[in-house]
């Protein structure tokens, strides 16, 4: 997208403002640092330029005053941009409660992205504009990162575990987004656009989703039954493994007397690698699901659990049946 | 470590020479602290993520074998110690017998070494091969356990390499006891390989606990 | 103390070379490939690091040119990745981390402190042959399938997706390690156990503290790369997995482990660069340096903290915040001794008695490009700006700043200040300069569009790129053909004055340090009597042997107690 | 460098402090400490380990006799570890601490 400023990208959410103004104050840090030492460089030349072939300069060996201030200045003017950057940097690694989730899942050499409704896009992500977006991150083969310019944000997206980041886009347009981390062959084509939309619009477009996309809490809780899931997570807890009514969200009690909350990644890694950290008062005999799960499929699982937060308990005890299974 | 004991050109002082070598031998050794460091590095990520998988894999390992081998190989220091006061003390014999010695007792290390590989071949726990840790153990039970031999065979792999090059170099010095070449006067070899074999000594002392005596109870 | 010094001749011109010196001490290609002598082996080291220069170079090249257009018409996607890789391993690895320690390190360390040679020649021979064999290895890759997984060889790319000849180039690396081991073991000892009389620590000349401080980063720091690199190439191999997350691995250790090399590394090429110019300046503005002490300590100071920041590189890796807001306070700390260099290198111009031999001019060149760099290290180290600049063309300005402007420049000036001394001949100098000047011009205008590209948001490592990004990307071309002629200059009249160059004498500049105080080319075994030292560094006032005029009436003062 | 002789006696005595330290660590391991604390077999495990080094190196290595440079540049190995250590495992003990 070309800028109006040639040297700055179009601000297009909160973190643009913060991030380019964090940028002035270094760049006339810098210009004050190089502009003084130039400085005194050209002045020394011409002043103290060789006269005769033989002379020598004015032995002086040091100044202590002088090397504590040009060690203390400094040190202040560093920690002055260590602390604005990390304001900066705590407020993204920290996102608001109440987001709108989007999972992002990228491979070589796309990225798959689903809306909370189920509605999926390839190389391509609407969101609407004024809205705290949230973004979980995962990757399927190797490392990449999703990067998009006009926002100043991007995060490397890892194998093996969720990563997440936000933003609040501020202005309704069509953005470039790249993969930002060297993933192979086609990393420099593995880009696509985000559209910021007016709410309204973006409501409308995502009600205008086609009937292919499979809804991922119906994915997965088809899945839920396929992988035999429910033999054991019986919903109203009888079953030799915890309900996942009401899990996501809550804080879970663990084993060893510690607590997590559960979150995408606690869910995740329940299912991948149970031992890692088993629920108070139950066995660790949930068999480990690594390799047998893909990122797409574990997101599912995630967000049919995710909806068991609202679902009433069936009467009959019977758990979580789905009809026609295999 | 110069082969004669005269001073070599560089040089001002037998001193001075003897002073560089032992610098650059310690020198050396905190290179293989950071170089061993690594692995530890890895292992502890590893241990701490999967720590039930390792202490049920780490039960697999022969702990009796294990076991002897520590003694066998603090004893194989002692008799290095022993050299190098034998060379101090100037007894030309005992040199040659306390290096012969811990040849001795570092093969026998290494032969034991051996006996545990193959064992771990024959029960499919040699990562890369085959490997399979329990008979119908699932996909992601393999792949945990297999880091944990992989960093087993890793760790005291790197580790055997160790022993063998300090073999080496015992053999050598072996040769030169014998043609009386260490007096209290020259006898940097001797004190500087018995450097070299008290560190991996101490590589050993780590690799003991960590890696058969993890929750054996 | 009286300065009674009496080995130089004094200053005339008309000089011959001596009938004997280390290069025709003995003859035939076996005396060069088994020497043990360290001016020798430094010779045989500059030209086995010019050439992977060259081949970096030729890399770079190739890229530039296909970054002309936006589609980069030269070549395909996966040989555009190969042409990054290997330009980045042969030119960190193989060029600069051996550049100035191995070539001029090698020269003048034993000169500088007035020793016969390195406490153990032979080691040193030694690391030679493991580098030529690392470099074989890793050229054998190039040759067969290329490379292609950044120099950075992050996993699972490296380790299980890449198609490229990635095992034997992680063995060269790897061998490579065992060299730079022992040269930075082979310094400390002799700096520690072979100076000559008099030598004291402050004393040591101030390019001798910037290679012990490189030294104790090659002793602590490489054997951690020999072993991340060791466990990635393993689980190539074997199919393992702890940097594998599909078999339980963790990518990000494979991060951590690397840059707890590769950060300290960058010092490795920055500080030798530093003690370059740390020579020159007093040279040729005939006076102490300002503030020995600061500049000696500072490079210990960044040597050690060096290793305090690596997790810089990966703050969006998903590292804890907690750990991100440490390693960028401690990346902010490791800066302060850095500026107290350029401060400290700027007030030595003050009340100087200045002239503008080459030398000096890369040596002022290397000061204004350094600040650039390492300024614009502080805005990566910003944790707020790093989320936006983070693997794009900012990064790729930032280092090029500092390894090309910085440690290059240092590395070619301090060849021509010691030129004189390495082969007893002068380089024409109106070349020089204007060598000089259009590299300067070339690199400015190759790199610093790349900090606009950067900060409008193109990715590093691209064959590529939006088109609104091609204008800067043109520029960057037509900069870096100006800097490929920038570099072939010396590299013709430099050779060219092996033959043909005026003989240098002793002392050309004239400069203070021992090493200046005995013929050039110097013989074999450096100093004809082991020299006495009474004299503090960079002292041109108690000199009268440099023939130059005195303040004062030359008598023979103390040597110190003058301010 | 002045050499400094230790004589078998202690080198004996040595060798027998680390038999006994080897025997209390396997011992020890067979015991479920963890009851206790979590991990403190590990911890005890380690700790029996530091001591059993600092034994090889201090008298086998006589690094309590050497130089204070030699003891420098075993104190600059160890340290350089915890660097590595430390740091690396501060990250992720921490990232559990960004619960939001
Ligand atoms: C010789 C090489 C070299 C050197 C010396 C440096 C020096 C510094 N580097 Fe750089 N760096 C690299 C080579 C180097 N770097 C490379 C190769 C990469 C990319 C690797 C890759 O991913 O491929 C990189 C990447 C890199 C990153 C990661 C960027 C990213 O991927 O997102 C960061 C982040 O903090 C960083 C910071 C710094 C800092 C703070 C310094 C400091 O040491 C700079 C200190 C110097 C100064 C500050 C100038 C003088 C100071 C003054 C005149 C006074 C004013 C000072 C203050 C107000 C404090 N560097
Ligand atoms: C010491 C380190 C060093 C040096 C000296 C250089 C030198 C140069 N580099 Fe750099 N570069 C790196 C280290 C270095 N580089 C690293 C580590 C990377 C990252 C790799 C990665 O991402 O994995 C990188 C990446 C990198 C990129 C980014 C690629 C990408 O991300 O897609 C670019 C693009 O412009 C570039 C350009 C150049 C140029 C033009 C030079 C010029 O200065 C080179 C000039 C030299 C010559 C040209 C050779 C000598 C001249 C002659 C023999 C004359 C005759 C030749 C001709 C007429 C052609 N380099
Ligand atoms: C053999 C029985 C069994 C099967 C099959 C099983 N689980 Fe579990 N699961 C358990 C037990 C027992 C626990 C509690 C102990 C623990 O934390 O490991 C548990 C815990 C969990 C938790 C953490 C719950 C909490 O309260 O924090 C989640 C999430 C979970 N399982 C999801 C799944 C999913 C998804 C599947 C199918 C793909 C599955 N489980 C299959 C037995 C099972
Ligand atoms: Cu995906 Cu780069
Ligand atoms: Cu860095």
């Amino acid at each position: 997208m070309q800028s109006q400023l040639p040297f700055y990208p179009e601000q297009a959410s909160n973190f643009a403002p913060s991030v380019d103004s964090l940028m002035t104050f270094l760049i006339l840090v810098s210009v004050f640092f190089s502009a003084a030492i130039t400085a005194a460089i050209v002045i020394f030349f011409f002043k103290f330029h060789r006269k005769s072939k033989n002379e020598i300069g004015v032995p002086i060996h040091g100044d202590m005053r002088l090397e504590i201030s040009w060690i203390v200045f400094p040190a202040f003017l560093a920690l002055a941009m260590f602390g604005w950057g990390a304001v900066v940097y705590v407020d993204y690694r920290h996102p608001p409660q109440d987001t709108l989730d989007l999972y992002v899942i990228g491979k070589q050499w796309m990225w798959k992205i689903q809306q909370p409704n189920g509605r999926r896009e390839i190389n391509e992500m609407h969101v609407p504009v004024g809205r705290d977006v949230k973004l979980v991150l995962a990757s399927e083969d190797v490392i990449h990162d999703f990067f998009v310019p006009a926002f100043r944000v991007k995060m490397d997206v890892v194998p093996g575990h969720y990563n997440t980041m936000w933003f609040r886009p501020t202005k309704a347009g069509h953005y470039h987004f790249f993969c930002s981390q060297y993933c192979g062959t086609n990393h420099a084509v593995m880009g696509g656009w985000v559209t910021v939309m007016e709410p309204s619009d973006y409501a409308a477009w995502l009600s205008g989703s086609t009937g292919e996309d499979v809804n991922p809490v119906v994915a997965g809780e088809k899945l839920f039954a396929e992988k035999a899931c429910s033999t054991c997570h019986l919903s109203n807890g009888t079953g030799r493994a915890p309900s996942l009514n009401g899990v996501y969200g809550g804080t879970v009690r663990l084993a060893d007397g510690s607590t997590v909350t559960a979150d995408d990644a606690y869910i995740r890694e329940s299912i991948l690698d149970p031992p890692a950290k088993i629920v108070a008062g139950y066995q660790p005999l949930m068999p480990a699901f690594q390799g047998q799960l893909t990122e797409e499929q574990i997101m599912s699982l995630t967000a049919y659990i995710k909806s068991l937060q609202s679902q009433p308990v069936p009467a009959t005890g019977a758990g979580v049946t789905v009809p026609g299974k295999r | 470590m110069h082969r004669t004991g005269e001073l070599s050109g560089q040089f001002q002082t037998l001193e001075q020479q003897k002073d560089s070598a032992t610098l650059g031998m310690w020198i050396f050794l905190a290179t293989e602290i950071l170089f061993f460091g690594g692995l530890f590095l890895t292992y502890t990520i590893n241990r701490h993520t999967y720590a039930s998988m390792f202490a049920e894999a780490s039960r697999t390992l022969d702990l009796k074998l294990g076991g002897f081998n520590t003694v066998v190989l603090i004893g194989s220091s002692l008799t290095m110690a022993m050299a190098v006061w034998s060379a101090q003390v100037g007894k030309k014999k005992l040199v040659t017998l306390f290096l012969i010695l811990t040849l001795l007792l570092g093969c026998v290390f290494l032969g034991v070494k051996a006996i545990e590989y193959k064992q771990k071949f024959d029960e499919n726990h040699v990562p890369g091969l085959n490997f399979q840790f329990e008979k119908n153990a699932d996909q992601a039970t393999n792949a945990h356990a297999q880091l944990f031999f992989s960093l087993y065979f890793g760790m005291t792999g790197l580790h055997a390499l160790h022993m063998v090059i300090g073999a080496g170099l015992l053999v050598w010095l072996i040769k030169q006891s014998m043609a009386g070449r260490f007096t209290p006067q020259y006898n940097t070899p001797v004190e500087n390989v018995g450097l070299y074999w008290h560190f991996v000594d101490i590589v050993w002392i780590y690799l003991f606990p960590l890696l058969y005596l993890i929750d054996r109870h | 103390m009286s300065a009674t010094m009496s080995t130089t001749p004094p200053q005339s011109p008309g000089y011959q070379l001596p009938k004997e010196h280390y290069l025709n001490a003995t003859y035939g290609i076996r005396s060069w490939l088994l020497t043990t002598d360290h001016k020798r082996i430094a010779l045989l080291y500059l030209a086995s690091v010019t050439f992977f220069f060259f081949v970096g170079g030729i890399f770079a090249t190739m890229i530039r040119i296909h970054l002309l257009t936006p589609q980069g018409y030269l070549v395909t996607p996966e040989t555009y990745n190969k042409l990054f890789t290997m330009h980045g391993v042969a030119m960190i690895f193989f060029f600069l981390i051996p550049s100035i320690p191995a070539v001029l390190g090698n020269f003048l360390i034993p000169l500088m402190i007035g020793a016969k040679d390195v406490a153990f020649p032979k080691l040193n021979l030694l690391s030679w042959y493991i580098y030529i064999t690392g470099g074989c290895f890793v050229l054998y890759s190039f040759a067969t399938g290329g490379l292609d997984t950044g120099w950075t060889f992050y996993t699972p790319l490296s380790s299980v997706y890449s198609n490229s000849a990635v095992t034997p180039a992680i063995l060269g690396i790897f061998i490579n390690g065992f060299s730079s081991i022992l040269t930075g073991l082979n310094f400390v000892v002799t700096i520690h156990t072979m100076r000559a009389p008099g030598m004291t620590w402050f004393r040591l000349p101030l390019f001798v503290w910037a290679q012990y401080s490189t030294s104790i980063i090659f002793i602590l720091g490489t054997p951690v790369i020999a072993i991340t690199l060791l466990l990635a190439g393993l689980e190539r191999m074997f199919h393992l997995g702890f940097f594998n997350p599909a078999l339980g691995g963790d990518p990000i250790l494979f991060q951590h482990l690397f840059w707890f090399y590769s950060h300290p590394a960058v010092y490795i090429m920055i500080l030798p660069a530093m003690g370059v110019v740390s020579e020159i300046i007093p040279t040729f503005a005939r006076k102490p340096i300002f503030g020995y002490t600061f500049i000696a300590a500072s490079s210990i100071a960044i040597a050690v903290i060096g290793f305090f920041v690596w997790a810089h590189h990966m703050f969006l890796t998903g590292e804890s915040t907690y750990a991100a807001l440490a390693f960028s306070l401690l990346s902010y700390l490791v800066a302060i001794p850095s500026a107290v260099k350029v401060f400290n290198w700027t007030s030595t111009l003050y009340k100087g008695s200045i002239s503008y031999d080459t030398p000096m001019l890369y040596a002022l060149g290397f000061i204004g490009l350094f600040l650039i760099g390492g300024l614009t290290g502080l805005f990566l180290a910003c944790l707020g700006l790093d989320i936006h600049i983070h693997d794009t063309y900012f990064v790729v300005a930032h280092f090029h700043y500092i390894m090309v402007g910085g440690a290059v420049m240092g590395y070619v000036g301090g060849l021509h200040f010691w030129w004189p001394k390495i082969t007893g001949k002068i380089y024409p100098e109106f070349l020089a300069r204007l060598a000089a000047v259009i590299l300067f011009i070339g690199f400015n205008l190759t790199f610093f569009p790349q900090f606009i590209l950067g900060y409008l948001g193109m990715p590093r490592r691209y064959h590529d790129y939006p088109p609104e990004f091609q204008v800067l990307n043109v520029m960057s071309t037509a900069g870096a053909s100006i800097l490929a002629l920038g570099y072939l200059l010396p590299m013709l009249y430099l050779t060219w004055s092996m033959r043909y160059g005026k003989v240098a004498g002793p002392n050309p500049w004239p400069a203070t340090g021992l090493e200046w105080r005995t013929p050039s080319p110097p013989p074999t075994e450096n100093f004809e009597v082991t020299p006495v030292v009474n004299w503090e560094p960079y002292d041109y006032k108690n000199r009268p042997d440099l023939g130059l005029a005195t303040p004062t009436a030359p008598t023979l003062a103390p040597a110190h107690g003058d301010d | 460098m002045s050499e400094h002789i230790v004589s078998p006696k202690l080198y004996l005595l040595i060798f027998l402090a680390l038999m006994v330290l080897t025997g209390t660590t396997v011992y020890a391991a067979t015991v479920d400490l963890n009851h206790y604390y979590r991990g403190l077999n590990v911890i005890v495990a380690l700790v029996i380990a530091a001591c059993k080094a600092l034994l090889v190196v201090l008298f086998f290595m006589h690094a309590y006799y050497s130089s204070k440079r030699t003891q420098l540049i075993i104190v600059a190995g160890v340290f350089w570890l915890a660097i590595m250590l430390s740091l690396t495992l501060g990250d992720y003990a921490s990232r559990s601490w960004d619960v939001h």
